[in-house]
C-alpha cells in the first residue's frame, strides 16, 4: 500500500497542463496533505511538450516522486516522454478519440494499465471547451485516489466564481460525470492516506515566490529585474504584489542597468534586491565588485538553468557556482548563499537583505530551476520572526563628533557607520576607485605615494574582514544522520539537492539497511573551512564512504570543498542532462558505489 | 529639495564645493566651465545639498562628484543613468543629476541613456561632451567627428557620429538642450532650466579636451556656436528641434540653447508603489501590511 | 662594481618623463645592453607624478631594479615617491632653479648624492623650450654611466630628422651640454659593464606589444577593442600596424559587443581576438561562454589591474584570475593561459591563436598591467617558427561522404570539422542553445524527451573532451632551479612573476646561499594537476619549504592550485598594494620565512 | 553575392528552406510572415544562401535563422549587431542579414543596434515588432504602448515606447522602412529594397504576438496602417521622415513602407585592411607581408 499520490498530467503547451496540475496540487492540499508540484516545460510559447506532477502525502514530500501512478496522457508524446516514469501498477488515462491518440503510440512496460476514458465525450454534454476534458479526467483522479469529491467542487466553486455560476455549474458537473465514470469502470487504488476534506488549507508556493515573498516580509524597497527563465517568477511576484505592499517594481533594459539600478538604490538607502539567471548574471557581474566596493548593500539572486550559453533554458543544473563564485575582477567581500527548500525561500530573503545591509556588501543567493520553479505546502510565514537589521546605520544627522564624516573608517569588524543622501553632515562619494577613509580617490594623482600605498592596504584588509566578521556569525554546517563512527556513506550536496537527498537517504535507511549520513552546504562564501574539513575527515577516518552528489559535469561544490579544505571527495554522482535527480536515482548511485 | 523661503540664500557656493582641493582635470580642460555653472545654477536654484545626489559613470568628466557638493556616486563607465534610476526611484525626493561623458553616457552607457530618458523620472543628465576618450589618453568617442584621426584611427574615423540631440530627442527626452563651456553665463541659464525642469532633462555640453582633441577647440566652437533664444526657434515643436539639430552636421553651424522641452507626467507621479505608502527610503523598510491578502493567493 | 645600469626619471605628467626614459632605454639598446623598461602613472591626465624606469646590463635583465643608482627628480614629489628608492651611493639630479624644488623637498637617506645641475640654465642656451632640460640631465646621465655620447647624439638625430635640421642641432648640443657639465663636476660611476657603441641594437618592445605582434605573426585577421588601460596598449598597436597589414581593428562600442563581434567573425572564418581588463571582461564574459558552445575559435585577452571595481586603474595586481576561471555560467571548454615575459608575447600570441582555431573554443589568456606595459630587448621574432595550424577545417565544398554536414559531429577527440560562411553543402547554425550534431536546437520543443536528454549528455561530453585532448598536447609545468633533495625552497608563482622570481632566486643563491628552486604557472586550464602535484609533493617530502608569491590579497593561483591538486601551500608572500613586486622584496620574504 | 546571370532562376525557394519541418512560432505569430517574406525577396535578388549569414539574438524571432537557409548564428539575447559586424568586417562579400525581437534588438541590444546603424556596414537588420517580450511569456518591451498590461506591468505601463523609425533614423541608417506581418506583398517589397540597398538598413516588422500581445493585433494595425508608396512621401528628405515617424503616436496612423533612403559610403568601402591585401577570411590568415616596417618602430 503506498502512503503517497503521485500523479502527472502531460500533454501540449496550451493545453491547460499547469493549470489543471496546480488545481489538482491545491485539492490535495485543501485535503490536509503536504503537495510537492513541479513542472516541466518548453522553450517554445505553444505546441512543445509539457506536463506538471503532484506528489502529496500526510508527511511532508519536499522532493520529486520516482514513479508516477496516474497519468493523464493528453497527447502521443505522452507515451515517449512520460510513460516510462510509470510505476509498476500505474494507471494512464487517455482518450483515444478525444485527442486521437493511435493506438501504436500506447506503448508502456508492463503492468501499467492504459485506460481509454472518454473524457471529451463526457465534457461534451456539458461545454464544446476542449479544455473541459481536463475536469473530466481531473474528477476521474479524484476517485481513484480516493480524495473527497466536495473538495474538488469546492475548489472549482472558487476558481471559477468570477466567471459566473454557469461556468462552475458546467465545471462542477464535467468533474462530477468524470469522477462518477472511474467509480463505475475503475478500481480506485489502495491507498494508505488520510484525507481530511475539512483540514486548514496549507499555503503552496514556488521556491521563487518564496524568496520573493521572504524578501518583502525582510523590509524590500527597490527591486529591479529583466526577464529570465527561470527567475522571472521572482520579478513577476513583486510585479503583482511588491507594488502594491510599497515596494518599486522595476523591469530595466537589460541585466547590466538592473545590477547597477540596486547599486543606485542602495547607496540611496533602500534594501534592493534583483534576480537572473546565468547569462544575465554574467552581464550583473561588473556592477557586483562595484556594490563590494562602495559597499553597497545589494541581493543578487542567481537561479540557475542548464548551461553553458543559452544552453538548455527551461531544465535544471546547478552548473553556475563557478561563475558565482568568479564574478567581477579583484578580491571583494561578498557572501554566497544557496537556497535549500522553498521554505527556505522566506528565511533566506529575509537573512539576506540583513547580511547585505549589515555587512554593506552584495549577498549572492544561489538557487536553480528546479529550486526556483517547484512548488511545497509550507506553513504561513511570521512576518515577525526574523527581525529586520539594519547594522552601523545613521538616519539623523551625523554627531558632532563624527565630523567630518568617514564613509569607509577603519574599523575592527570591517563594518564603517554609513550614511545615506539625505542625512546632514553625511555626505560623501561612493566611488568605485580605491579610496581613503573619506571617500576621496587615491588612484588618480596619489597612486604610489607612500601613503596611498598604507591607505590602500589598510582599506583592502578593512573590506576583507567584513568576511571574517560574517563568518562568525553565520552557523556553521553539520552532517545530518549517523555520526561516522555508526555511518555507511557520508552525502555531500548543496542547495537544492538537500531535500532530493533526504529522501534518497529514506530509501537506502529503509529499504536497503544502509546507515547514511549528509553534509548539504548552504553557506558558500564565506565558507567554514574548518567545519567542512572536520566532518569529512571524521567521516572518512571512520570508513564511511563519502560521495558527492550535483547537478552539473565537474562537480563545481566538490571542487569548491577541495579549494577551501583541501579534501577531495571521489566518489561522485553527477547529472548534467537537464533532468532534476530523482530520490531512486541518487539511491541507486550510492547503492552502486557502495557496491564497487 | 528646493529651498521655500524666497529671499535668503539658505545655500551658497560654499555649499557646493568639495574640500578636494582643485579638480584633477588638465588646465583649461572644458569640464571647469561645467562645474562652475552647475554650482551656479545650484545655488540660484537654492537647491539643498543634503538631499542631492550627483552620479557618474567613468571619464575625465566622471571626477565631477568629487569636485561639487553633495551625496555623490562615481559608479562604473556607462552605467551612470541606471544607478540614477535606482537612486530616484528610492527616495524620489532626492535632486538628482547625472554628469558624465559622450563615451559614457553614448557608448558603452547608450542604452541606459535612452531608457532612462524615456522613463521620464525628474533627472538632470548633463552630457560633458568632448567629442574624445579623455581619460584613456584619446580615442574616438561616439561623437568624434568623422576623419578624426586618434590613438584608434590613426588614419582617420570613418564611422559617423552619433548626434546627441536627435538621440535624446528620439529617446523621448522631455528637455534637450546644448550649451557651451567656453559660455559660463549661458551654460549655468541652461544648467538652470534643466535643472527646474520635471522630467528627465538632457544637456549636451561642449566641454572641449585641449589634450587630446586638436579639432573640437574652444574656437573651433567659438566660430560656430549662436543662441537659440536669440531666434525665434520654438522650444515646444518637436520637429523643429529636429531640425535643429542636424544644423551642426548640414550647415556647420553649431545651435546652444533649449531645443525642446515639453510637460509630460514623471514616472515617479505614476509609479504605484508610493501611493500608499510613501517615498519609500524615507518611510523605511517595512513588513508588507497587507501580508494576508497577498499570501491568500497561494491557498 | 656594479654589473648593471639603473636609472629613473621622475616628474609631472607633461614633464616629458616617458619619452625620456624611453630615449634612455634605446640609447643602452644600442649600446648593445639588455634593457627593462617600467613606467609608473596616473589616472590623471596632467600633473600627476609619474616616472619612467631603466634597467640595462650585459645580461638579459627582465625584471625592474631593487635600487635606483642614478635619479633625474624633476618635481618636489619626486624626493617623496622615488627617492626612497635609491641605492646607498646613488645619484639625485635635479634643477633647484629650474624646477623651483625648496631644499626642505629634499630629503634623502644617507649616502645618496643629491646634485644640483643648472639644466634649464644650460638648456637656455639653446632652447627656450621647458622640455629641453630633460635632454641636457639625460647628457650628463649619459656621462655617469660611462656611456657612449655617440649612440645618445644619433638617437637624437633619428629621432628629430622630421624636424628639421636645426631641431637636431639644438637637442645635440643640449645633450653635451649635459654630458660635458656632468663630465666636469661629477664622477662617473664604477661600472663593470661592456658598452659596444656599433652593436646592433636589439628590438626593445613592451608585454602588451609583444602580444599583439605575436598575433598578427600568427595570421590575426579581425581584432576588436574598447578602450581600457592597462590593455590599450594591443589596440593602439594592431590599431597602427594591423590596419596596414590587412588586420581590421574596430573599436566598439563597449565590450559586451566586442566580445561578440569576435564571435561574429570567428564564425565567419577569421582569426579574431580582443583586449581588456578586469571591469571590460567582466561584461565578455557572457559571450565566452557562448563562443565556447557554438565552437567559435576566439582569444581573449586580460590584462589584470588593480582592483575590486575601478579600482587602481594605474597599478599592479595579478588580481582576476578568479573572474577568469568563473567567467560564464555553466560547464564548458577553453584554455586559459598566462603570459610569462615580454618575449613570451611572441609566441603566446601565435600559440593562443592555434590552440583556438584547433579546439574550436575561446582561449583566454592571464596578463597584467606590469607583465603588459613594461619593456624588454628581445630577439627579433622569426615570423615562420610556428606554423600557422588550422585545424579540422573545411575550406573547399563538404565532400560527399560528410553530407549532410554535422557540425558537431561527436567525435573521439571532441573537436568537428568545420566550415565557414561560403563552404558549399556546409551551412548551419551556430546556435548557443543546446543543439545536435547538425546544430539544430534540442531546447525548444524536445527538451526532456529521451532522444534529447542522450544528444545533450554526448555534446557536453564531446565538447568537454577538448579539454583532455588538449592538455596532452601541451607540455607539462616543471621546477626550474636545484632538485628536491637539494633545495631550501621551492617558489610558486604565475605568470608575469617568472622573471622577477627568477631574479629574487639569484639573489637567494648568491647572496644568501639558499638552493632554490621554481614553479612558475603557464597553463591554467587545462591543468596539469597531477605534474603539479607531484612536483610539489616530492618538494616538500624532502623537506624543502613551499613559498606561495603572488600579486593579489587571497592567493588566488594557490587557491587553484589546491582546488586542483589538495595540496595547500601554507607559506605565502602576498603583495596587493598595487606595487610590482621587486626581486629584493621576495628576497626578504622568502629569508624571513626560512627564518621563521 | 547577388547571382549575376539574368534570366535563371539559380536559386529557389526551395535553397531558402531548412530541414526544420515547421517554425515553432504559435499558429499565427506575425513571424511567419517576415519568413516567407524574407525568403520571397532573396530569391528575388537572386542570393545566394552558401554567402549568406542570417544572425539572430534570442527570442521566439531570434529562432527565425533556424527556418531559413544559409549559414546562421543564433546568438545570445540582445547582441545580433556586434556578431554581424564582426562578421561582416571579417568577410565583407557576405550577405549579412539580422533578424531578431523588438526587445532583443531595441531593449538590451539597442546599444549595438544604434551604433552597428551609424557605422553603415551593409547589413540588412528586421526588427521583428511585436511590443511585446515573447519568449519570456509576456513582459513589456521597449516598444509596449503606454498603459500595455503585462505580466512585469500587471497595473499598466507607464514607460513611453521607443520609436524605432525616429530612433532609426537617430542612429543614422541609411534605409529606415517599416512593414507590416498582415501584408505579405509589401513586406516582400520592402525587403527587397532593403537587402538591396547598400548600406545599414532598418526594417522595422510588424509582426503580432497572437498569445501575449491583445492590444496590437493584426486588426489593431490592419486599421491603421496605409502605404507610403501610395503617398508623395520623399525618402530622401530626412525631416519628412521623422514627421511620419511620428504619426502612429499623434495621430493614430501607422504608415508603412521606406522612410528614408540616402546613398552613403559603407564602413566596407573605406575599411583601409582591405585596401592591399582583400577581403580578410577569403585570403586567409596571413603573415604579416611588412614585417621589417612594422618592427623597425621597435628599435
Ligand atoms: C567597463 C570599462 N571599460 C572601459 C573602461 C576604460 N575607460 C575609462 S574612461 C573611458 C572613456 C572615457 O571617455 P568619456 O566617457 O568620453 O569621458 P572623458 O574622459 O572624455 O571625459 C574608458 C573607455 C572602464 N573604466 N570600464
Ligand atoms: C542575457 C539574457 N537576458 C534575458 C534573457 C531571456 N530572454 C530571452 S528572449 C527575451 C525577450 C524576448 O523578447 P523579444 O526580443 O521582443 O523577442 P520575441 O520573443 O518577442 O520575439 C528575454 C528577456 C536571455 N536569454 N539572456
Ligand atoms: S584629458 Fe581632456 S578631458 Fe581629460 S582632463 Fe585633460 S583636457 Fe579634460
Ligand atoms: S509567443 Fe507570440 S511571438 Fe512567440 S511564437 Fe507565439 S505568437 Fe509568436
Ligand atoms: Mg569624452
Ligand atoms: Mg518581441
Amino acid at each position: 500500500m503506498k502512503n503517497e499520490i503521485s500523479f502527472r498530467i502531460s500533454g501540449q503547451n496550451g493545453d491547460g497542463i499547469f493549470s489543471s496540475g496546480e488545481v489538482f496540487s491545491k485539492i490535495c492540499s485543501r485535503s490536509g496533505l503536504h503537495v510537492h508540484g513541479y513542472r516541466s516545460y518548453q522553450s517554445v510559447i505553444r505546441g512543445g511538450h509539457v506536463n506538471y506532477s503532484v506528489r502529496a502525502a500526510n508527511w511532508d514530500v519536499a522532493a520529486p516522486a520516482n514513479y508516477i501512478d496516474v497519468l493523464i496522457a493528453l497527447r502521443p508524446d505522452s507515451f515517449i516522454v512520460d510513460a516510462p516514469h510509470m510505476s509498476d501498477d500505474g494507471i494512464i488515462l487517455y482518450d483515444s478519440k478525444g485527442f486521437r491518440i493511435k493506438p501504436e503510440n500506447v506503448k508502456v512496460k508492463e503492468g501499467v494499465r492504459v485506460v481509454d476514458m472518454p473524457a471529451v465525450e463526457l465534457a461534451a454534454q456539458f461545454s464544446n471547451l476542449k479544455i473541459v476534458a481536463n475536469t473530466v479526467f481531473l474528477g476521474a483522479v479524484v476517485a481513484i485516489f480516493n480524495l473527497d469529491m466536495s473538495v474538488f467542487e469546492k475548489m472549482l466553486a472558487d476558481n471559477f466564481a468570477s466567471k459566473g455560476e454557469e461556468v462552475v455549474r458546467v465545471n462542477v458537473e464535467s468533474a462530477r460525470a468524470g469522477y462518477n465514470w472511474a467509480k463505475e469502470n475503475l478500481e480506485p487504488l489502495q491507498l494508505d492516506i488520510t484525507i481530511d476534506p475539512n483540514a486548514e488549507p496549507k499555503m503552496f508556493i514556488g521556491g521563487n515566490e518564496a524568496l520573493a515573498l521572504g524578501m518583502l516580509i525582510g523590509g524590500l524597497q527597490f527591486y529591479a529585474w529583466y526577464p529570465m527563465t527561470p527567475a522571472s517568477p521572482v520579478g513577476h511576484f513583486i510585479a503583482k504584489y511588491g507594488e502594491l505592499a510599497g515596494v518599486v517594481c522595476k523591469q530595466m533594459e537589460d541585466e547590466i542597468n538592473v545590477s547597477n539600478s540596486v547599486v543606485g538604490a542602495a547607496v540611496a538607502g533602500a534594501r534592493a534586491a534583483c534576480a537572473t539567471s546565468g547569462g544575465g548574471f554574467a552581464l550583473m557581474t561588473e556592477a557586483i565588485g562595484y556594490a563590494s566596493m562602495v559597499e553597497a548593500p545589494v541581493v543578487y539572486i542567481e537561479v540557475a538553468r542548464g548551461g553553458p550559453s543559452t544552453g538548455l533554458p527551461t531544465k535544471q543544473e546547478q552548473g553556475d557556482l563557478r561563475q558565482l563564485l568568479g564574478a567581477s575582477q579583484g578580491d571583494y567581500p561578498r557572501a554566497i548563499i544557496a537556497q535549500t527548500s522553498v521554505e527556505d525561500g522566506i528565511i533566506l530573503g529575509q537573512e539576506a537583505l540583513n547580511i547585505a545591509e549589515k555587512y554593506q556588501m552584495p549577498v549572492i543567493i544561489a538557487s536553480d530551476l528546479y529550486m526556483g520553479e517547484h512548488f511545497e505546502t509550507i506553513p504561513e510565514p511570521d512576518p515577525e520572526a526574523i527581525p529586520i537589521e539594519r547594522g552601523k546605520l545613521i538616519l539623523d544627522e551625523v554627531p558632532e563628533e563624527m565630523r567630518p564624516y568617514k564613509r569607509y573608517l577603519v574599523t575592527e569588524d570591517g563594518i564603517s557607520p554609513r550614511t545615506i543622501p539625505g542625512v546632514k553632515y553625511g555626505q560623501y562619494d561612493a566611488g568605485s576607485d580605491e579610496h581613503d577613509e573619506f571617500g576621496k580617490l587615491i588612484s588618480d594623482v596619489r597612486a604610489g605615494y607612500p601613503e596611498s600605498i598604507k591607505i590602500r592596504i589598510e582599506q583592502m584588509n578593512k573590506r576583507m574582514r567584513k568576511m571574517e566578521t560574517l563568518l562568525k556569525e553565520l552557523p556553521a554546517p553539520t552532517a545530518e544522520g549517523h555520526p561516522p563512527e555508526d555511518a555507511d556513506v557520508l552525502l555531500v550536496t548543496w542547495g537544492s539537492l538537500l531535500d532530493i537527498t533526504r529522501e534518497a537517504r529514506r530509501e537506502l535507511e529503509t529499504q536497503h539497511g544502509k546507515r547514511t549520513a549528509h553534509l548539504n552546504i548552504r553557506y558558500i562564501e564565506p565558507f567554514h573551512s574548518k567545519e567542512v574539513k572536520e566532518i569529512l575527515e571524521s567521516y572518512q577516518k571512520a570508513g564511511a564512504k563519502i560521495i558527492l552528489v550535483e547537478n552539473n559535469y565537474t562537480g563545481q561544490m566538490g571542487q569548491h570543498i577541495r579549494m577551501k579544505t583541501g579534501f577531495e571527495i571521489k566518489d561522485k554522482y553527477l547529472r548534467y542532462d537537464g533532468e532534476t535527480i530523482l530520490p531512486r536515482e541518487i539511491t541507486s548511485a550510492v547503492l552502486e558505489i557502495l557496491n564497487r | 529639495m528646493v529651498a521655500t523661503q524666497q529671499n535668503v540664500q539658505l545655500f551658497t557656493q560654499k555649499d557646493w564645493k568639495t574640500d578636494v582641493a582643485k579638480p584633477t582635470w588638465c588646465p583649461g580642460c572644458g569640464d571647469y566651465g561645467v562645474l562652475s555653472a552647475t554650482r551656479k545654477a545650484l545655488v540660484e536654484l537654492q537647491i539643498d545639498p543634503t538631499d542631492t545626489l550627483v552620479i557618474s559613470g567613468i571619464g575625465c568628466s566622471s571626477n565631477f562628484p568629487h569636485f561639487i557638493g553633495g551625496y555623490g556616486i562615481h559608479s562604473v563607465h556607462g552605467r551612470a543613468a541606471p544607478n540614477a534610476v535606482g537612486a530616484k526611484l528610492s527616495n524620489p525626493d532626492l535632486t538628482v543629476i547625472v554628469a558624465g561623458g559622450d563615451g559614457d553616457g553614448l557608448g558603452i552607457g547608450l542604452g541606459g541613456f535612452v531608457h532612462a530618458a524615456r522613463r521620464n523620472l525628474d533627472i538632470t543628465y548633463v552630457i560633458m561632451d568632448n567629442q574624445i576618450y579623455g581619460l584613456t589618453t584619446g580615442q574616438t568617442s561616439p561623437t568624434s567627428l568623422l576623419g578624426a584621426k586618434t590613438k584608434s584611427t590613426p588614419y582617420g574615423n570613418i564611422e559617423r557620429p552619433i548626434n546627441p540631440i536627435s538621440m535624446a530627442l528620439a529617446a523621448e527626452a522631455t528637455f534637450v538642450a546644448r550649451t557651451f563651456s567656453g559660455d559660463a553665463k549661458h551654460f549655468a541659464e541652461v544648467m538652470k532650466r534643466a535643472i527646474a525642469h520635471k522630467g528627465f532633462a538632457i544637456v549636451d555640453a561642449l566641454s572641449p579636451c585641449v589634450t587630446f582633441n586638436k579639432f573640437n577647440t574652444y574656437d573651433y566652437f567659438r566660430e560656430r556656436v549662436y543662441k537659440l533664444e536669440e531666434t525665434d526657434h520654438d522650444t515646444s515643436d518637436l520637429m523643429a528641434a529636429f531640425k535643429k539639430a542636424y544644423e551642426w552636421e548640414f550647415e556647420d553651424k553649431v545651435p546652444i540653447g533649449v531645443f525642446y522641452e515639453v510637460q509630460r507626467p514623471t514616472y515617479e507621479e505614476q509609479e504605484l508603489a508610493y501611493k500608499e505608502f510613501g517615498n519609500p527610503v524615507k518611510r523605511g523598510p517595512q513588513r508588507p501590511p497587507n501580508l494576508k491578502k497577498i499570501i491568500k493567493d497561494f491557498y
